[in-house]
């Protein structure tokens, strides 16, 4: 067999992630399926106070808290009386390479030139491509990102383009590849090759660098309110934003902050098939990652992903593609900021959640994007039409369709939210973790483990487990 | 079209043929290969599109490929006036000032 | 004769300025030229804690100052033993829309609101133009921006294509006019029809916005050094960004901090010229406007400029297109940060001086601007090479020719400034002044005033005024 | 191509013709037209490229002109990779990378 075949490369994926990420997982398995999570953390990862510290170095991070007067004087005119919550945002685009992504960066870049390493790699099509380049520009490390950029016909979606042009100007090299999951294969490769860190999202420096965030959110909202926000809204796909940010508003005391997962939906198309790959305008924070990531977080590209959301998620919701446009539009003509769109999908759900809470409460959407050619709706419209999508005014939730129309609302009141049974979620991390590990019976650590990584009653997990063994069972009865 | 060495070029190379793909793959990928595309600096003294040629990347990698394009330029762009969207704006604005709930409380 | 012809409109000037501004400039005339500046600055402006509060409400400002810590490296890679001073910039890409314009941009729309204007104008090709729309879309006011945007062929600069873009995403109407002084003439006639604010770049609230910079910059150099700057970089052209930033510093107790002003050399090009106006790759921060606004302020839009800049320059330098875009891409490739170019003339300068002076020192470059599609120098010099310009690596400042070759240096050890002699403007100002004002004898009051404006003891301006005199009379003689 | 009521256009009127103009403009200025372009909403029904049209402007004005673009793009872009800019970036990190004073100090 060819040593770098797809079969062979795969084969050596333990080995080739150990070296290039430098961590020991195996010290932290407690047993079986189960691990020592907060352990992980703090062992591997970096306290908040050397987060900063790293941070301020590179000028990352404390960016402005700003408050959203007229999308929330908006929402209180499509609202009943006493309801319409204000609105904040973060504003990550004021990062250095213009997203939050530059906090999980500057830590993974950090970790990597004090390890030795010579150069950082990362698979990504995001904003974390431009953000890993960036800081490997400032610590003059070599730096390569892959990324799934074109389908089979050499197509290429433009905010794809966009990030990848933005990963040149800082000196990267970009590795296009064309759609499949076999960019894992490419990566393992290439970190084998080149002995570069595996600037993974996933590791306790990309996660540890986010809690800055939330740690930031509180301190800010407390400066200027005296109090904690009510709800904080985070763009879901991975599972690092999430994660991250919520374990920074904890250790800053926001311990009854509603956190709400958004991402936006994009039921019905598969994320690895050529033929979809350009029938969607968002190329991350959407269900195909958001769902999957949640279920089974350890699909990742290090043996223990450090993003787990379903520990940190009060309710997860979903927008849909039109909507996102439409808040996008509506923050630049109301609110004097052109941002986004990919990071203003927790604003779309923020508003439509505003609209149902007291005017007296506080919703603080966790990030902006910057923006551009490529990036603004205009593009990504323009692109969708040229591959066959609709696009039309109507009810941006009743009439949406992923891959064939897309719903620009017709009026605010119009936001909405889908809710995602959180249980089902929960349900289906049981039912994977069983079927991943071909197992169907459990340790009481494993099931403990289970139970917080659920943020569920033990009962509950063993009665899951119980009942999807049945389910199991049954289906192999009939 | 002819590139010189040191010029800044594109090449595209086949990484994984559609039988050496993973399983489980949706129809639709299956039967296409794993394609690459990669910029860097030519390193033969002369080359013209389609040649396999040998570039040096932004990150000091030698890599070859065929050559399929010489300063390769962005193709992204604004996109158009997009009509569903560009009265969001007015239409808002509207909504904000017609006198409503919140001037009375 | 036609009530909207060009004589007609110009003979209405005063009262339309007077109208759309609402100030009373007649009270701060003192006697014939004098006026009282400060008292001006005073009751016309705002306060810096006013100021501070206004910016606050819309998050304008409290931009990162970052140390370019390898550029610092470079830096004294080229220079001699013991030389290299440490260079900081003042991030204001991080403001709302983009720019440093926005801290102007956020008086002038407010003070429009709270005197009951509908709208605002504002005549710009710069990045004002985004910054007034940004402002006024968060503050309900309709803006019109009027852009010198083509040539006679229909044909625009990239950077000025942008910026009209920019002011369309936020809502405002852009008026795109072709090449030629009368921009002024037609700002009047939509001023008249309109009723709306002249947001004009030289009244006491579009400079009293910027001391907020300046300020800043003290504070958060103070907080992390405790020390003032050293030397401030502000790159300079109608005279604004240097009359309020060097005020903020000042007030903020920067006393011996040297003020060094720094613009593109574009000699030899005619700003008016409808074949110059696309040879140029700069839309402003060029002698342009930098020469003929220091040695005549008050040839802007207002009665009285409030923009004083040789009241506060202690050095004037230029620096050369090819050397402005050849350290923006340093800015990228060596700080991962994408930004400017225009902002980046200061830069460039900065780095010049930063090379002849003690590691010790602390050289301040005081802006940066979003950048992108359009705003890059890949964009710029495309463009430019349409146009018929030479693009070279070489010597930057030997071989430039603005208008038939840009020079891109091949070290960054050819980085240098062209020194402006600023006893020759201050000799030029009084030129201007008796020309235009058609004045040979000035009184004790006008003395001092022209004494105080140039920063110049009486004594030398009675002697460049007896020069000018005698100059004059022997040019009549021969 | 033809506009409808409401679409996004551009239009494109004289303001002032060169005998109209300013004195003391440079010669290449001096002889052509000060020109203005505007886009708005189209009030008319229908219109198509050349015909005098009136709009509507973001800012609620009703202006008329030429009607010059139907749903106009931006055009401008990134240009194309410069050559003399490209390696700028290998280059000073090369020369940062030399070992020199500051390491020796």
């Amino acid at each position: 067999m060819n040593r770098y075949s797809y079969q062979a490369v795969m084969k050596r994926k333990n080995e080739i992630m150990k070296k290039s990420v430098g961590i020991d997982y195996e010290k932290f398995r407690v047993e079986g399926i189960a691990f020592d999570y907060e352990r992980m953390m703090k062992e591997v990862g970096y306290s908040i106070e050397e987060v900063r510290k790293i941070q301020d170095e590179v000028s990352v991070g404390r960016t402005p808290l700003v408050e959203l007067k007229n999308i929330t004087k908006l929402v209180r005119k499509i609202s009943k009386p006493g309801k319409g919550a204000r609105i904040f945002i973060k504003d990550e685009a004021c990062n250095p390479s213009g997203s939050f992504k530059d906090r999980r960066a500057s830590l993974s870049v950090y970790h990597a030139k004090k390890k030795g390493y010579k150069g950082v790699i990362a698979a990504t099509s995001g904003n974390y491509g431009a953000a890993v380049a960036s800081q490997a520009a400032k610590r003059f490390l070599k730096c390569i990102i892959i990324q799934e950029t074109y389908d089979s016909r050499g197509i290429g979606q433009p905010e794809i383009l966009e990030k990848g042009r933005a990963c040149e100007a800082y000196g990267a090299e970009v590795v296009q590849l064309s759609v499949g999951p076999e960019l894992f294969y490419y990566s393992l490769l290439l970190l084998e090759q080149t002995g570069y860190f595996n600037a993974s999202l996933y590791t306790p420096f990309a996660i540890a660098g986010i809690e800055t965030l939330g740690y930031e959110i509180v301190e800010q909202l407390w400066e200027r309110e005296r109090r904690f926000p009510d709800v904080v809204v985070v763009t879901h796909a991975g599972g690092g934003n999430l994660t991250g940010t919520v374990r920074g508003l904890l250790k800053a005391g926001a311990k009854d902050t509603e956190i709400i997962a958004a991402s936006v939906n994009l039921k019905g198309l598969h994320m690895a098939s050529d033929e979809d790959f350009n029938r969607k305008s968002f190329t991350t924070g959407h269900t195909g990652f958001g769902i999957p990531f949640a279920v089974f977080p350890d699909r990742s590209d290090v043996p223990i992903n450090a993003a787990r959301p379903l520990r940190y998620m009060d309710r997860y919701v979903l927008v849909t593609q039109g909507e996102v446009f439409y808040v996008t539009e509506m923050l630049a003509q109301l609110e004097g900021m052109q941002r986004g769109p990919a990071g203003n999908t927790s604003l779309a759900a923020a508003i439509a959640i505003a609209r149902e809470l007291d005017k007296d409460k506080i919703v603080v959407v966790q990030e902006t994007e910057y923006t551009g050619a490529g990036k603004l709706p205009s593009a990504q419209l323009t692109f969708a039409k040229k591959m066959g999508i609709e696009i039309k005014r109507g009810d941006p939730i009743k009439e949406d369709k992923p891959g064939e129309r897309i719903v620009i609302p017709e009026h605010p009141s119009q936001l909405g939210v889908i809710e995602v049974n959180l249980l089902d979620l929960k349900r289906s991390y049981i039912k994977e973790t069983m079927k991943r590990n071909n197992k169907h019976n459990f340790s009481e650590k494993e099931l403990e483990f289970i139970s917080e990584d659920l943020r569920l009653p033990i009962e509950a997990v063993t009665q899951f487990i119980d009942e999807e063994k049945e389910g199991k069972s049954n289906a192999k009865g009939r | 079209m002819q590139a010189k060495k040191g010029e800044w070029v594109q090449v595209y190379s086949v990484i994984l043929s559609p039988n050496e793909r993973a399983e489980h793959l949706p129809e639709s990928t299956k039967k296409v290969p794993l394609e690459m595309r990669v910029k860097g600096f030519l390193i033969n003294d002369f080359a013209k599109i389609g040649d396999i040629v040998e570039i040096e990347t932004p990150s000091g990698r030698k890599i070859s490929g065929k050559l399929i394009a010489i300063n390769p330029k962005y193709i992204h762009d604004f996109g158009e006036p997009i009509p569903e969207l560009i009265k969001v704006g007015p239409e808002v604005r509207k909504i904000l000032h017609e006198p409503g709930r919140d001037e009375v409380e």
